[in-house]
């Protein structure tokens, strides 16, 4: 448990910090194959490089599956209830802005029984990285459908296929108000890794989610998207200022068609690059992000993957700090017999 | 004519209108007025749970309560002297309380035919003798206002606002009030509208100058101040008291003070308080709910603050799960939990004490935590103080209960001096070679609070069965049965950190009447009453309700029979029957109300034989 | 208590009632002059024409000051507990999917601590009818900001103003998938009486937003949108099929810049009516209502009034219908003796 | 060689192996073939709570316990006479208890150094001399399993996950058991894959054939069919018969069923289950939440179907308030809440009785409501139907216990008769001229059930206080001190329509060992057995915990001594002396656990005196 720290600053110095010294002493249980293993490692590996102290992390999670995975994480970490991960951190973050927090959860834990505390989080935008794990499933309580799984789904509560129609996270977050909305896959290493830093870097409630593999109870759920045969024609890969390109070719393009996307060919000479929808991760008007957050929903187009929105806004926590400051310098130190002594008072000899 | 004042030692009187009429606002004032005069005051505000019910109905009325004394007094009277009822509801709803003989003053302007019949009124009650066993005053108010307005030009709706103000005014000159401090109240209150300054003084002098003129008015009364222990005194509300209790404990603990917490009447007001105290670095943090609210508190706790979040009822209902992870976590903190009639949404701005045993069990699984209620307005804030003190000492969750009628009610309060309060000392963890989670204090069982942030520290909690020592994740069966007895005995072991219980009367005898919460003052009030009368009865008030004093089996067996009185169907007295095997008797009042000291006095003639 | 109801019947049959039968016994707990009064007469005013025994209405409401109304309609009716009214309608609804079951909730109610069930609700697409009172208050409390209050609000409970960045329901609606979303207010009876009914007809849940003045805790709050001086250059109304026009002299328009909406003016020669965004209920894309949706966030753009999105989708309880109807279809009359003689048996004797 | 048969009364057996080892379903397998050989049985599934923990660990250990007796017996066995171990960390978990000479089955080939490392064994047990107290056999059965199915040419992988059949085989043949079941089973279970069929039936022949050829084992056992109560029996978990329970009742009654839930460990198999009979109109809602879940059966109630809601300890924590609402409106429906492991997230795979107290109380307010806990698996079905034919007779919400152990534990059930089935009867109001929402049934104190499409009956229900008879909002005091007696009394009258306690045993003595829920197998072997030796002990199981049966008062004077066994830290004991004033003595076990008889063998020696 001692720190590996080399400076414990969080100024300029290179803190040095390697994969190791993210990994706890205790014995990582989940099923083998589960594509929690991977979103843990590029975890693992994506902090040393951000230079933070490891004392000053703290992973905080609800239940689930995904939920135990600060107790992987050799830094502070709160494996609390189902669903309330986003206020107890929001309790943390608050009373310490200096930490750097991140909330763990599922699609169950997030959007199911903590849906309110996730939208809420989003709307105040508190400096907090959320990392939803979603494998369309719950995975802990053995096999249930989930928010996010498809109308129709086969589980063991819905033996004749759900009737609900499930969220799209990135929409429901976006509609909430979020400042950062970005989408990863537990098969695509580098990518995580990448999205990882963007989400800790920004100033604001980041919103990640992830396509995770649950073998066991939904083997195959994101293969589409995450297969090496399928994966160029069915994912778009968003990069800032850059127009919207896909397919193993790179041969098709998203158009926005009035406010509604559509695929083009790049190659029947009806359409070129200069046509496409170019990607703002920093618009200020949402709608943009919008748009890439429910593509997913149209089978006909491919699913965006990166940072779908990016955008400055006042932070709770810093807001009421500037507060309780400007309070102080108002109204000078803290008097507390003054204050107990205020009003009207008489006094009995 | 010469003024006549008669001496009184105490005098109840109650205010009643439509919810519009500003009742709250010169009961309130009347009652600071007397409280710096020098007397002992209780009062009991009662008003509707609509914001504003339609004018002049019956669920409309909103009444104010006072009780003024030049002794030491602990309830806000019971029958009143006077009655100032300011519409036909008002008065339908409230003269049943009223003394025979008692004064009766009524705004007669609003007895017309609408209202009557709003109120259900078959006949006119100032015409039909109905009133006759009262000395009764009917004053058109609403005319008198406007003729001493009328200089001011201002449109009739706001004048008729200040009529509460006129009724003030009389009842300053009968019971012989200083204007001063209402004067000032006026002037800070209406400061940024002049003309209602203007206005409501001038309602307010020519109350008391129709008073002095006409001559119906024979006797006027004095209370003379009473005699409290020597001290600087202000006038307070349980839920300010509750909010300076915890700005104190984290001042004096050097922690910062966070609450998270979701507006409910009727505890709205500690958020209300202490979102104002900034430059003391409180931050409050308005939830989205109860449970949000009560998870913000754990995340804070954890993070080394003076976490709390506070509530009513149903919201208690709804923080269960997060209690339940903050003893599993052992983290501390503290829930208030201002009671308020139940079950369900209930009768939310009525006074009940009946989630005690909520507070005792109201989440899965073995999950004791301390629980503390104060007894009176003025005891919120040491209660307050007492609930963080054991919070952060033991690492543990505490519940504070109150109620409605104590978090509304004000009374003066002897303001402590600062180097007069408990020491509460943090220590967090800081040596990486020590520590270990889960590895208890010798003498407290607390575990150590080691703070995100502390290099070395790194470790991880949570809400299942941890092992001990180590804090890590633990199947392990005796292991689970070690930690429940551990976290049990921690509790319990905070007997041996309270006071010894005080009995008031014979520390043995024939009846002692067990008190907890607000029944404190009518349970002394009764108690001292036959004592006088040469009764062989005494009282005990309990604060601590979980872990019981040590000392309370015993004394409980110095007695004959035991009185638990509560306003709720009896929760206490099962506390006590279970623990103790005494066939303690339970008193129970589910009324909205506190009880009356006249209630336990009957039951203690009942209990004793008249004789 | 007695009905007044003509026929029994939901056919062809003109039932015949009047605002009068919609009125209960109870005497109506506002405070003069509250906004609550005009949503009350809109709603007995438009119900005589849906032609639904009354008998088979059901509002439900959660606590606020709002959620009296069910008191005041002398219909079925359930005050229940804060925030919950959008679950236990769904359970009125599956039960029974011939009620017209109507939710009745504030924003501190529906958005504060029920957020969840509100968008979750939206998500299963019960056909259900919200109507949210949004006062931008909590009025019953006394009023402490709610999330619809502006950041920087001063409040009971934010002295030095809230640092709480507000929600639109309308977007938060749509990001999570709401079939049907409109906009009205409280000054508005006629137009309140259309999107009334127009919601009722709509299969699935319909939302509608009403601005609603507390003129003791927050009076003005939507008084640029409803007060006859500034409403026509502040609101714009939606209607199917037509470009989006406002301005005292409907010389103004929005017109999209790529998805953002701005404003033109229809007099300088630049553009005209067919430059502008023309709107479309029926929009299978979510983007053109959350484009409306959001445009109030916005202080150059006016506010949309009227319905944003109105589209057909399986509803909750019909699927889950049918699947019983399939089931019973399939495996005949229930037998519980066989029921219970299933499986593995072996006899003792 | 010829197989010497040897027969037993009883045995029990105890599968473990690692997580993804089948354990759950060899071990269910056996259950299911006993019972219908005709044994009694009696089962305790023991699994980790990660889905599956990494392969090798203690943590990662599934273990499957199974009781078969030729007698009548109510526990799943204590120490076992046959323990399977498929790796080191089963044989580490599970040897304590294993009876001195019992039968030891290992597979060997697991006992390489990196499992053994795993299991945290310095040597190798098969080695090191640490098994000679057992009959150990150490059975390569990986290998063995890899040569039965070398013809299918399947992979590695497939095969050998085959080997749990292998050791069903063994056992099997050890205990001469018919493999007709079996082969049916896996015939069903892989239909989808013919490969896999044929791979596990060769793995279950060879497990036998293995038995039979080698010379290893000169016994092999028998325990003959038990003699139960004439009748039609199956094999059933306790969360099954909860599902038929709720059918039958709702079949019974004519009323459509609605479930509300949210998944929660153990209680999820009952929405899994009730969620198959669509076609017995059975309407399941997977809510967001808990609270959702609770609200929505609210609704259902409101409406008039026979309502539900599932959940374990942190879920019905969070049930609480809308639980209130369910009280104060007066609606029927049932809340079954499955013990675990507590307090919050606790030990969510492991048993435990530790809500009883939060069913009696977790709400705000004064909240009653009756309370019914189940007293083995099969009792299941019945307590499900009794707390239906309560909730529609008085218009209440009841509380339905069980927990973790008689959940997922299987035990042979007497099927009733449809007909047999106590008639359940509900009147929705109809008369418009009669009707008022809170109008009582002279009898029963319950109000009529309108629901909404009843033409004329149209009214409004709440969580705020209701007048009398009109169900109108009331503030009235004294009514609302009326309702909440109306409230309690009418849970209060339930006593009266439950049946007398029986006594198993003298009907005065010594000592009275009162059981309730799940301790009942345990209390009831034990105190057999004390009486067989001629002690003076009787036992009682109470059912009904709210309210208590009216002769239960006059049943514990008539006993010196009375012994509360509770797997938690003292619950039902407070009731019962709080309400009766009994010293009743508290017997605790808070291991995730079921009672062993033999504990509370030794704690009624200890009380009796060893004499
Ligand atoms: C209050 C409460 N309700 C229900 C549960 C049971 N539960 C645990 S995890 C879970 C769902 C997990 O799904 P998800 O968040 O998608 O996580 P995954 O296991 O798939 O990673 C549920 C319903 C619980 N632990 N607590
Ligand atoms: C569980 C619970 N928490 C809190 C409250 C207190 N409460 C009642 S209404 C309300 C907010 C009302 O605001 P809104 O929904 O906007 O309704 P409005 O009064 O403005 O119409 C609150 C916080 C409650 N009744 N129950
Ligand atoms: S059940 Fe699914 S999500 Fe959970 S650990 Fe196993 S593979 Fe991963
Ligand atoms: S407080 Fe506001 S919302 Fe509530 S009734 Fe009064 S005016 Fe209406
Ligand atoms: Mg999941
Ligand atoms: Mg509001």
């Amino acid at each position: 448990m001692a720190t590996t720290v080399k400076e414990a600053s969080n100024g300029d110095t290179q803190l040095k910090l390697t994969k190791k010294d993210f990994e706890s002493d205790q014995e990582v249980r989940w099923c083998p194959g589960c594509g929690d293993y991977s979103i843990l490692a590029q975890t693992q590996r994506s902090l040393p490089d951000l230079n933070i102290p490891k004392e000053k992390y703290v992973f905080v999670s609800g239940i689930g599956c995904s939920s135990r995975f600060p107790y992987y994480m050799d830094t502070y970490g709160f494996h609390t209830i189902h669903g309330r991960a986003p206020a107890i951190a929001s309790g943390i973050k608050i009373t310490n802005p200096d930490l750097s927090v991140w909330v763990i959860t599922g699609d169950g834990d997030a959007l199911s029984i903590g849906g309110n505390h996730f939208i809420h989080l989003l709307r105040r935008n508190l400096d907090i990285n959320v990392i939803l794990f979603n494998n369309k499933i719950y995975g802990l309580t053995k096999g249930q459908y989930s928010p996010t799984s498809e109308y129709g789904k086969v589980t063991k509560s819905s033996p004749f296929g759900s009737v609900d129609h499930p969220f799209n996270p990135a929409s429901v977050a976006i509609g909430s108000g979020a400042t950062f909305v970005a989408r990863t896959m537990d098969r695509d290493p580098a990518h995580m890794q990448a999205i990882i830093k963007r989400a800790s870097a920004h100033k604001g409630t980041s919103f990640v989610e992830v396509f995770q593999n649950c073998n066991i109870f939904n083997d195959g759920a994101w293969s589409k998207y995450t297969e090496k045969s399928t994966k160029q024609d069915n994912v778009v890969l968003l990069e800032h200022g850059k127009p919207l390109v896909f397919g193993t070719d790179k041969d098709k393009g998203i158009r926005l068609n009035g406010s509604t996307p559509e695929v083009v060919s790049l190659t029947n000479g009806k359409y070129s690059e200069a046509d496409l929808l170019v990607h703002n991760e920093n618009d200020t008007d949402s709608t943009h992000a919008f748009i890439l957050s429910h593509m997913m929903d149209n089978p006909n187009l491919p699913a965006p993957i990166g940072i779908f929105r990016s955008l400055e806004k006042t932070c709770y926590e810093n807001a009421l700090n500037e507060q309780i400051d400007a309070a102080k310098e108002k109204f000078g130190e803290p008097d507390l017999q003054a204050l107990l002594d205020a009003g009207d008072t008489w006094e009995v000899k | 004519m010469s003024k006549r004042v008669e001496s009184l030692e105490d005098v109840t009187i109650r205010f009643a209108g439509d919810s519009g009429d500003g009742m709250q606002l010169v009961g309130g004032e009347l009652a600071n007025t007397s409280a710096l005069i020098g007397n002992d005051i209780g009062v009991l505000p009662d008003y509707p749970a609509e914001i504003r019910a339609p004018i002049g109905t019956i669920p409309g009325v909103s009444g104010y309560q006072l009780h003024i004394s030049s002794t030491d007094i602990h309830t806000p009277g019971e029958k009143y002297d006077s009655l100032i009822a300011m519409n036909p509801a008002a008065l339908k709803t409230n003269l049943e309380n009223l003394k025979p003989n008692g004064i009766l003053i009524v705004n007669s302007d609003s007895f017309k035919s609408r209202n009557l019949q709003l109120a259900r009124y078959e006949s006119n009650p100032l015409e039909d003798g109905s009133l006759d066993k009262y000395q009764c005053f009917a004053v058109d108010m609403t005319d008198l206002t406007r003729k001493a307005l009328r200089e001011l030009e201002l449109g009739n709706k706001v004048v008729d606002r200040c009529k509460n103000f006129f009724a003030l005014g009389m009842v300053f000159w009968l019971y012989n009030r200083t204007m001063d401090h209402a004067v000032s109240l006026i002037k800070s209150k209406f400061a940024k509208k002049p003309e209602l300054v203007e206005a409501n003084l001038l309602a307010l002098k020519a109350g008391a100058a129709y008073c002095e003129m006409t001559e119906q008015f024979i006797n006027s009364y004095e209370v003379k101040p009473a005699k409290l222990k020597p001290g600087i005194y202000r006038n307070i509300t349980g839920n300010s008291a509750i909010a300076l209790g915890f700005i104190a404990a984290a001042n004096r603990s050097k922690l910062s003070l966070f609450l998270g917490s979701y507006p409910i009447t009727p505890a709205s007001d500690i958020l209300h308080d202490l979102s104002k105290y900034k430059h003391f670095g409180v931050r409050t943090f308005q939830a989205e709910d109860e449970i949000a609210a009560v998870c913000s508190a754990v995340g804070a706790a954890y993070n080394g603050a003076l976490a709390l979040t506070t509530t009513s009822g149903p919201g208690l209902a709804l923080k269960g799960e997060a209690i339940g992870l903050a003893i599993m976590t052992e983290l501390p903190m503290v829930i208030v939990n201002v009671q308020r009639g139940g079950p369900s949404t209930g009768l939310p701005t009525k006074t009940e004490q009946a989630d005690l045993m909520q507070a005792f069990y109201g989440r899965n699984g073995e999950s004791p935590l301390p629980i503390i209620a104060a007894s009176k307005s003025s005891d919120c804030f040491e209660s307050a103080y007492e609930a963080c003190r054991i919070a952060i000492k033991y690492m543990t969750p505490v519940i504070l209960l109150t109620d409605g009628y104590i978090a509304n009610g004000a009374e003066p309060w002897s303001v402590p001096r600062v180097e007069d309060l408990a020491e509460i000392k943090v220590t967090y963890a800081k040596d990486p070679e020590t520590y270990m989670p889960f590895l208890r204090d010798e003498k407290t069982l607390a575990r150590p609070w080691a703070i995100p942030g502390t290099p070395g520290l790194e470790h991880r909690v949570g809400g299942l069965e941890k092992e001990a020592d180590t804090g890590n994740v633990s199947y392990d069966v005796r292991n689970h049965e070690y930690m429940t007895k551990m976290r049990a005995k921690k509790v319990d072991n905070i007997a041996n950190d309270i006071p010894p219980i005080e009995i008031d009367g014979d520390q043995e005898g024939e009846l002692l009447v067990v008190g907890w919460g607000s029944t404190f003052g009518a349970t002394k009030t009764a108690v001292d009453k036959k004592r006088q009368e040469g009764k062989s009865v005494s009282s005990i008030h309990i604060r601590y309700l979980n872990p019981l004093p040590n000392d309370l089996g015993d004394i409980l067996k110095r007695f004959k029979k035991i009185l638990v009185p509560e306003i709720n169907s009896g929760q206490f007295v099962n506390i006590l029957r279970a623990k103790y095997l005494v066939p303690a008797i339970p008193q129970n009042k589910v009324q909205g109300l506190p009880f009356f000291s006249s209630e336990i006095e009957e039951k203690i003639d009942e209990l004793l034989g008249d004789a």
